[in-house]
């Protein structure tokens, strides 16, 4: 097996604050293999986002990352990286899909321009090449480049999700990372992303970490699960075992409390 | 209320809060902190600051500090008295514009568009020297008469957004009546808002007491900062060299409205968490300088 | 090369409006009287009222004053070479009497009417015998004829090319910040002038005036300076001058007439009248309100320093206490005159126990008036007068006045040639209701008919014999309280200038006002100082 | 477009209303302003003449809705009338005269301290809850609250009184002609620096935490957060992500502050004796020039409801979400 | 089964003018029946909220009538509504939006109390909030004197369906009531909504996207697309034999951990949704029987 994507060791972040600090991550690691689809769940407030912030290094002040945490990407330790390299690292290595697909598009740009300014910093690029490439990347997320000319607000949310995908793309990176890229799309749209999403990683070979609180989606799409409570990351383990028989009692917990669609429905407990 | 209690740790808060109440203390106590009165003559014409004249004597040969602590206690009533009533007025119309919506919006909202642009300032002075010897009353119920637009496009925009929130909602199916939805359901959460409107409206409410003051418009035989400043010019302070005549009720004014903006910004940082940055970035500097992590 | 230039201000403006209509009294520049429109005769108040012949070379009043004629001088021209003739001077009193807006003195209301004799003699026939009426019509510019039949609406006519007859009548320079006014080129009286032009900078309030003569710029200029020993003369005190002479009368009054009956009790008894002039302590107001510059007048009969050449001495010892501040006296009699603490309020009351509350009013904006006010509240609260003060606008002030309705306040009254137009004005019943100058409201047939009297005689016995007794009535009476004549003010720089009025030399008033025609003469009397 | 034009409707009828109180505000007012006029002039009149001149100055005794017509119909063919202190320059020469004056200082104060504000807000959020953004507070803080009265009176003690670096009054030295050369416009900006720096004082505070505010609210946005993972510039981010966008609201505030620069700028105005709209106002209250009065208020509306319009349309230039596709 | 105490009779509700036209709701029919859930699922702007709007009395239907206990509700009888609002209570989907932060929870208790139980005395009334805060398992001693801030998303909302149950409803509405809420507390909420039902005989709208809980709760189910009810019937025939092709698709996408993705071209599913959205414009026909207590809208041809 081939050196691991990603490596996050001993990970511990700190909210900063005036009397106490929150400590928001706990002694985290764990690897994602190149081409692997590892989900990272839990309940909202246990650290996901943390964690994926941290990857690409955008915290800002007060999160502060613990020294002897370690982010190993591509053989390198993330943390180490001066300014210009953290510049190149980003996006090149690790792209990322934020949480709305509403704001993650500058409002006052026109969708070529934001294909245009991460092509730019990145390479030594043309406009009309940016503007060729910017095509081509939107016809593998099934949109048309006549959309170059359109702002974020003329595009339907679904679009505008796969735009960012396709934004992503831009640099062929190693990694994506996806924190609840689809809370705010229906079902429908949501099961066309993510399908179109693992169809990509298998053809272009990027791994990708997908951050989500619903347990059932992600057993559906990812290689290999992590599962999240208060900071620490308490299981991990490949997706039929975290469903078929979670370790955890937490994971446990998680799977009782989840309504079925089919077949036999869970127990109301009393509730409490 | 917590955000009192925010209010009260907040250091721009306190800072401002304590100018303010050492001010209006001042005011209060002013007989009591000066032996002369304000409106006789105690010593030669434009004495310098001397240890009989702390601030020196005006071109009457009135002592400056008595008369600056005198008045405060105008500026102070004129800007909270009509900072009182254009938050008033604005808070009235804006919620009821905001949650009754319909005619009554339109109605204020147009009359508020329209006295937004109004140049206000220009507008008091035409009022205030057509009605003539304006009284510290007169001002304060000019200004808040003519100021309140404001207030009501802030509050409006406020209730228009509370309007929305599932309490209101909630409230409105419970089948409370419209005056107690807006009274005990929106207000309340108008503190801020209305904190700022209120502060704000004060600092306008001096300044421009004392301005009127200065250009001559208010009443001479009130004793306001407006008014000394309106003296001072008169009697050519800074020409003949009497600086303390003139500059005093400058600072005075300048510190209340400092006291009063720090008030508007503790505000503002407390309805805001964002806008807070606390005692935290300090204390996350120190830790990223001894070492302890990185971002 | 443009000569001499005399950098002078005598108007405060933001801005100046090319306007040299002679008859426009608010908007004209304030250099077109005298300067550009040059007077028949300047009368020099500070040498009992003697003539000085400008346009016309003599005035010959008829012995039953019925009328007068005017003699111009020969070889008079307008600016641009026109001969000036009696029918210019005709042409201007037929213009004023079509266009009554333009008489801004009210004279044609005198005449019954202006005949030319001959080429160079206009004769006025009066209405009513006047033996003062040379003063009044000299005040009236003359304008050319062939200039102004043509003008349509004279009233609004901005004259901007003037054509005159002064000294000064080419304007070559016109900004609103500047402008300039230089030597007429036909000027009759050329001789006797030095001065090639005069540069009027715009300032718009007393501290940039003061700020132009602390630096030298101005040579000239009227304006109240505060301090001035200090804040001007110092800067330079071999040659920055002042020189400030009493002008118009400030006096408290009290309406005959006040709505308010309790008031009006007191205010039409003489001794409460006398006890507010003895309380009031002129002194103070003039060192303090007036920064020490105007002058006392302590004269029962009101007319003090300013009219002393008509003074009659008996006023004085008669009634001359009653012009004194003596705090205890005046509270003497208060008490003998009744007027005691009736209810226990701290104020007096009537004596009929009615209780008294004075409204004090003065303009609002006017400071030296407030500061005077004040002032002189402050000794008749200590004497137990419920008195406090109110400043409505100018305007609201000015009608109260008129109308009589008012109770106290502070008035002024501008000086004259001759004490009979202060009493005129002050006294005439047929004014009440027309003019703030009569808002004592006081009458007294005898002062009325002497007044006539006055003005019907050519005799100076006759008439120092009117004025001796109308001064003693007016003294008994007291019908207003004078308290200080306001100074004109007068700064002058001596380094590019000399040839100026000054306390030893009091040739004329050198006041640059456009009130004071004798400023015509300063002009001519400068000499430029060898660089 | 329906946009705009249903501001301009509003702008329109907010004029109207404007031209309506400004009719009736001195006839509503006690006194009669010819006889005021004089009274402040001075000047002694018979009622004749009194009479005479306000017929000369189209004091009519028509009723009042033919008053009203003909002074609507008056406004909205440019005639404001004539000045009663400067007769006979008509109102709107006066007011064009102050008029440039004052926009020219009001004009570069606020493009100055609306510039230097923001930049200031931008960069202070950016840098936030350090020293930076400490100062920028503090300074916003002192200059939102210190009154331009205090400022001004401060700045001609300090500079003009007692320094004698600056002079303490005019627009220009008043002996030189206007014109297009170095002598008088260096004149100009040395006898505007101190209104200038009272403006820019009183107004750059608030600018600056305006901006800063809008800022801070932005940056926690996701694609502000996006650009940053993009590895673009910190630059870049700042101006192109954050900066642009809290601009909008910013710039509506602009639109406010013109009316309080017009108030601010009056007492500058006043105070250093600048020729101003703002002080031509003040000379025409004390004078009780009423056609100068009336046409101020209407000048100043109309720049105000200009100013909101420019203000308008930028903010359809500057956000893409307005402009119907 | 009893009677329907609650109908909406061929109800529409439409937005804007002219081109900007939408209907929010269009022709919409349900009754709610006491002891009886009924669940409302659709995508996110299918009109869900629009229909719990027109419930409470928040809109107007443009068409078509509400009827409660078989009589029309009109707009201006003030005793029939007040005894509407009395009978018909809500529970919001954000448990933070739906209490006032400025007033404490005891506050919340007591406004309903004190508007539709006049008689109570403010002793009465302190009894009965603690009653209702016990019935929805929490603490009364803790939680009467504290503020909303104070309280837990799952708190929250057992205190809005607190509030809800103080006036005695017969009918509550809850939109998306557990949404925001963790999964591990999701289902206490949904507990406690069903025994509300099972105990007070409460007929209960669930409006929800989720359609597993709504399965979880419901005995009834009605799929909502476009402003349209487009199938609808007893939740078990409805979920095991879906007929109309938007239900298909949308049960489809529901995740499933037993099914992994397949590796089918994405895309198709998209298509489909667009010819749904189109044919949702076209005139409709009439309703389709397809089973016992199962009807379906069929798409028009
Ligand atoms: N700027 C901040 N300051 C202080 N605490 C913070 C800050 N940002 C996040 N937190 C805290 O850190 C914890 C972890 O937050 P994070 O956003 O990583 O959670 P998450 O798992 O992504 O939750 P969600 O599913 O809601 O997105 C939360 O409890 C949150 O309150
Ligand atoms: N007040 C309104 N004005 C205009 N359009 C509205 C209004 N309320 C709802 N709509 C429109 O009506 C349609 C249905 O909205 P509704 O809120 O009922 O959907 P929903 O199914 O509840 O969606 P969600 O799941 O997002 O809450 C939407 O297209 C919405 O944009
Ligand atoms: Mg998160
Ligand atoms: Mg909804």
């Amino acid at each position: 097996m081939s050196a691991p994507v990603l490596s996050i060791r001993n990970l511990n972040i700190d909210y900063v604050g005036a009397e106490k600090n929150f400590h928001a991550v706990k002694d985290v690691s764990f690897d994602i293999a190149p081409g692997e689809f590892f989900g990272l769940a839990g309940e909202s407030g246990c650290g996901k986002s943390t964690i994926a912030f941290a990857v690409s290094r955008l915290h800002r002040p007060p999160a502060l990352i613990r020294t002897g945490s370690e982010i190993i990407v591509g053989g390198r330790d993330v943390l180490d990286l001066d300014t210009a390299e953290l510049r190149s690292f980003r996006w090149r290595e690790v792209a990322m899909v934020f949480q709305s697909a509403m704001n993650s598009l500058n409002p006052v740009l026109t969708i070529e321009d934001q294909f245009y300014d991460v092509l730019r910093a990145h390479t030594k690029i043309s406009r009309e090449e940016a503007r060729a490439r910017a095509a081509e990347l939107l016809k593998l997320v099934d949109i048309s480049p006549d959309r170059l000319k359109s702002y974020p607000h003329q595009c339907s949310g679904g679009m505008r999700q796969r735009i960012v995908i396709a934004i992503c793309l831009a640099l062929n990176p190693k990694l994506l990372i996806m924190d609840e890229p689809t809370t705010a799309l229906d079902v429908v749209v949501q099961r066309e992303i993510l399908q179109r999403i693992d169809v990509l990683r298998k053809r272009l070979g990027f791994s990708v970490l997908f951050i989500t609180h619903d347990l059932g989606l992600m057993v559906q799409v990812s290689d290999r699960i992590g599962i999240m409570l208060q900071g620490e990351l308490v299981e991990v383990n490949d997706a039929a075992t975290i469903y078929k028989s979670p370790q955890h009692p937490y994971t446990k917990r998680l799977w009782a409390s989840m309504p079925r669609l089919h077949g036999e429905q869970i127990k109301p407990e009393a509730s409490s | 209320m917590p955000l009192f209690k925010q209010l009260l740790s907040n250091k721009k808060a306190l800072v401002g809060l304590t100018l303010l109440v050492l001010i209006i203390l001042i005011a209060v106590f002013a007989p009591f902190l000066s032996e002369y009165s304000p409106t006789r003559r105690v010593g030669r014409p434009h004495q310098a600051p001397s240890w009989d004249h702390w601030l020196g004597t005006t071109r009457l040969g009135h002592d400056v500090f008595t008369r600056l602590i005198h008045g405060a206690r105008v500026s102070l009533a004129v800007g909270f008295g009509a900072g009182l009533l254009i938050t008033i007025v604005g808070t009235i119309l804006g919620i009821l514009a905001g949650y009754k919506g319909g005619w009554v919006d339109e109605v204020i909202n147009f009359f508020t568009n329209m006295v937004l642009v109004v140049p206000n300032l220009p507008l008091l002075l035409v009022l205030a020297a057509f009605i003539g010897q304006a009284s510290p009353l007169v001002i304060a119920i000019i200004l808040g008469c003519t100021s309140w637009a404001w207030g009501v496009r802030v509050t409006r925009a406020e209730t228009l957004s509370i309007r929305q929130r599932d309490y209101v909602k909630s409230a409105e199916m419970l089948g409370e009546p419209s005056w107690r939805i807006m009274v005990f359901e929106i207000f309340p959460n108008l503190f801020s808002i209305v904190g700022i409107n209120f502060i704000g409206s004060v600092i306008f409410a001096v300044i421009a007491e004392a301005t009127l003051g200065f250009l001559g418009l208010g009443d001479p035989n009130s004793v306001s900062w407006g008014i000394m400043l309106f003296n001072a010019q008169n009697a050519s302070a800074l020409s003949v060299g009497a600086w303390w005549d003139l500059l005093s009720p400058c600072f005075a004014l300048a510190l209340l409205g400092l006291s009063l903006a720090l008030l508007n910004f503790a505000i503002d940082e407390v309805a805001n968490p964002r806008l807070r940055t606390g005692g935290m970035l300090k204390k996350w500097t120190r830790m990223v300088l001894v070492g302890e992590g990185k971002l | 090369q443009e000569g001499n230039v005399l950098t002078l201000a005598s108007e405060q403006t933001t801005t100046f409006v090319r306007n040299f209509n002679p008859f426009g009294q608010t908007s004209a520049r304030y250099t077109t009287l005298d300067f550009m429109y040059e007077p028949l005769v300047v009368f020099n108040r500070l040498q009992g009222n003697t003539p000085h012949f400008r346009l016309a070379e003599s005035y010959e009043l008829a012995d039953d004053l019925m009328s007068i004629t005017f003699t111009l001088r020969d070889g008079l021209k307008w600016s641009d070479g026109e001969p000036l003739t009696a029918d210019d001077v005709i042409f201007t009193y037929d213009y004023i009497q079509k266009f009554p807006a333009l008489d801004f003195i009210s004279v044609s209301a005198q005449l019954a009417s202006v005949e030319k004799v001959d080429d160079r003699t206009v004769k006025f026939n009066l209405l009513e015998p006047n033996s003062l009426i040379a003063n009044t019509i000299v005040g009236m510019p003359i304008v050319p004829e062939h200039v102004w039949a043509e003008i349509e609406d004279p009233v609004t006519f901005a004259n901007e090319n003037p054509v005159g007859s002064g000294p000064m009548t080419e304007i070559t320079r016109f900004t609103p910040q500047v402008y300039e006014q230089c030597r007429n080129p036909n000027y009759w009286d050329a001789a006797n002038l030095s001065v090639d032009c005069l540069r009027m900078p715009q300032l718009a309030d007393n501290p940039q005036v003061l700020a132009a003569l602390a630096d030298g710029t101005l040579d000239w200029a009227t304006s109240f300076i505060p301090d001035i020993d200090n804040t001007f003369v110092a800067r330079d005190p071999e040659h920055h001058k002042y020189w400030f002479t009493p002008s118009s009368l400030v006096s408290i009054q009290v309406s005959q007439i006040t709505p308010d009956e309790n008031n009006r009790k007191a205010f039409t008894d003489v001794n409460f009248r006398r006890a507010i002039s003895m309380i009031v302590d002129r002194q103070t107001i003039v060192d303090i309100a007036g920064y020490g510059y105007p002058l006392v007048n302590d004269d029962p009969a009101s007319l003090g320093e300013l009219y002393s050449a008509f003074a009659n001495p008996e006023v004085a010892t008669e009634y001359g206490q009653y012009g004194q501040f003596d705090l205890e006296a005046g509270m003497a009699l208060l008490d003998e005159a009744g007027y005691v603490d009736a209810d226990g309020d701290g104020f007096r009351d009537n004596p009929d126990g009615t209780p008294i509350k004075i409204d004090f009013m003065v303009p609002n904006g006017w400071t030296d008036w407030i500061d005077a006010v004040q002032i002189a509240m402050e000794t008749m609260v200590e004497a137990g007068i419920n008195v406090s003060m109110s400043t409505p606008e100018a305007a609201v002030w000015t009608s109260s006045l008129i109308s009589g309705e008012y109770s106290m306040t502070l008035n002024a009254l501008a000086s004259a040639a001759d004490p009979y137009f202060p009493y005129i004005r002050s006294f005439n019943p047929d004014d009440f209701g027309k003019s703030r100058f009569t808002a004592p409201h006081w009458e007294n047939a005898e002062v009325m008919e002497l007044l006539g009297q006055y003005t019907q005689t050519k005799d100076p016995a006759e008439q120092k014999a009117a004025m001796d007794r109308l001064q003693m009535i007016i003294g008994e009476n007291m019908p207003i309280i004078p308290l200080y004549n306001s100074p004109s003010f007068y700064e002058y720089n001596t380094s590019r200038f000399t040839g100026w009025a000054d306390a030893e030399d009091p040739k004329f008033s050198p006041v640059v006002s456009n009130a004071n025609p004798a400023r015509l003469l300063q002009l001519l009397d400068l000499e430029p100082v060898a660089q | 477009m329906a946009f705009l034009l249903r501001r301009l409707a509003f702008y329109l009828a907010a004029f109207m209303a404007a031209a309506t109180v400004n009719f009736f505000l001195p006839r509503l007012m006690p006194g009669d302003p010819i006889q005021i006029m004089f009274a402040s002039a001075g000047s002694e009149l018979s009622l004749e003449n009194l009479n005479a001149l306000k017929l000369t100055f189209g004091f009519i005794d028509a009723p009042l809705h033919e008053q009203y017509f003909a002074y609507i119909k008056s406004v909205f063919t440019g005639d404001l009338g004539r000045s009663i202190k400067y007769f006979p320059l008509p109102v709107t020469e006066l007011l064009g005269r102050a008029l440039v004056w004052t926009l020219g200082l009001v004009g570069i104060a606020t493009i100055i301290s609306f510039t230097l504000g923001t930049t200031l807000g931008v960069m202070a959020a950016w840098r936030r809850g350090k020293l930076f953004d400490s100062i920028v507070s503090l300074i916003a803080i002192f200059s939102s609250s210190v009154p331009a009265i205090v400022v001004s009176l401060i700045l001609l003690f300090v500079f003009g009184y007692t320094l004698r670096w600056f002079p303490n009054g005019y627009a220009a030295n008043p002996l030189l002609d206007p014109a297009w050369n170095w002598t008088y416009i260096s004149s100009v900006l040395y006898h505007g620096t101190l209104p200038m720096l009272t403006l820019v004082i009183v107004q750059t505070g608030g600018f600056a935490v305006t901006m800063r505010n809008n800022m801070i609210n932005l940056l926690g946005e996701d694609y502000i957060v996006m650009g940053r993972a993009k590895g673009l510039a910190d630059d870049q981010v700042m101006l192109w992500y954050a900066a642009r966008n809290a601009l909008l609201p910013t710039v509506s505030s602009l639109a406010i502050a013109i009316g309080t620069v017009l108030g601010g700028s009056l007492i500058v105005e006043v105070v250093f004796n600048y020729p101003g709209l703002g002080n031509t106002l003040y000379q025409a209250i004390l004078a009780r020039d009423y056609p100068v009065i009336q046409g101020q208020l209407l000048i100043m509306t109309a720049a105000m409801l200009v100013s909101n319009f420019v203000v308008d349309l930028s903010y359809v230039l500057l956000d893409p979400r307005l402009k119907k596709a | 089964m009893s009677q329907p105490i609650l109908q909406l009779d061929t109800v529409s509700k439409i937005f804007g003018e002219g081109a900007s036209q939408v209907y929010a709701a269009r022709n919409v029919s349900l009754s709610l029946t006491p002891g009886r859930t009924l669940a409302l699922v659709g995508e996110s702007g299918s009109g869900k909220t629009t229909v719990a709007r027109l419930i409470m009395r928040e809109y107007h239907p443009d068409s078509g009538q509400l009827l409660f206990r078989n009589e029309a509700l009109g707009k201006g009888d003030a005793k029939a509504i007040k005894a509407y609002r009395s009978a018909v209570q809500m529970v919001f989907q954000d448990p933070f939006a739906s209490l006032n932060p400025t007033h404490t929870i005891r506050y919340h208790l007591d406004r309903p109390l004190k508007l539709h139980q006049k008689q109570l005395s403010g002793a009465e009334r302190l009894a009965s909030a603690r009653e209702l805060l016990e019935r929805v398992k929490l603490d009364p001693d803790q939680l009467l004197a504290k503020f909303p801030h104070e309280l837990s998303g799952g708190q929250r909302q057992r205190i809005s369906i607190a509030r809800a149950l103080a006036v005695n409803p017969q009918v509550i509405v809850a939109d998306e009531p557990t949404s925001m809420l963790d999964v591990s507390v999701r289902l206490g909420i949904l507990n406690l909504l069903n025994d509300m039902k099972r105990e007070l005989g409460l007929a209960l709208l669930y409006i929800t996207h989720d359609i597993a809980t709504a399965r979880f709760v419901a005995e009834d189910i009605m799929v909502m697309y476009a402003g349209q009810v487009v199938e609808w019937g007893a939740m078990e025939s409805v979920l095991g034999n879906p007929q109309h092709p938007y239900t298909r698709l949308l049960l489809a996408a529901v995740p499933d951990p037993d099914r992994r993705f397949a590796d089918t071209p994405p895309g198709s599913e998209l298509d489909q949704i667009e010819t749904i959205r189109r044919n949702a414009a076209l005139p409709q026909p009439e309703t389709l029987q397809v089973g016992e207590n199962h009807f379906i809208r069929p798409m028009p041809a």
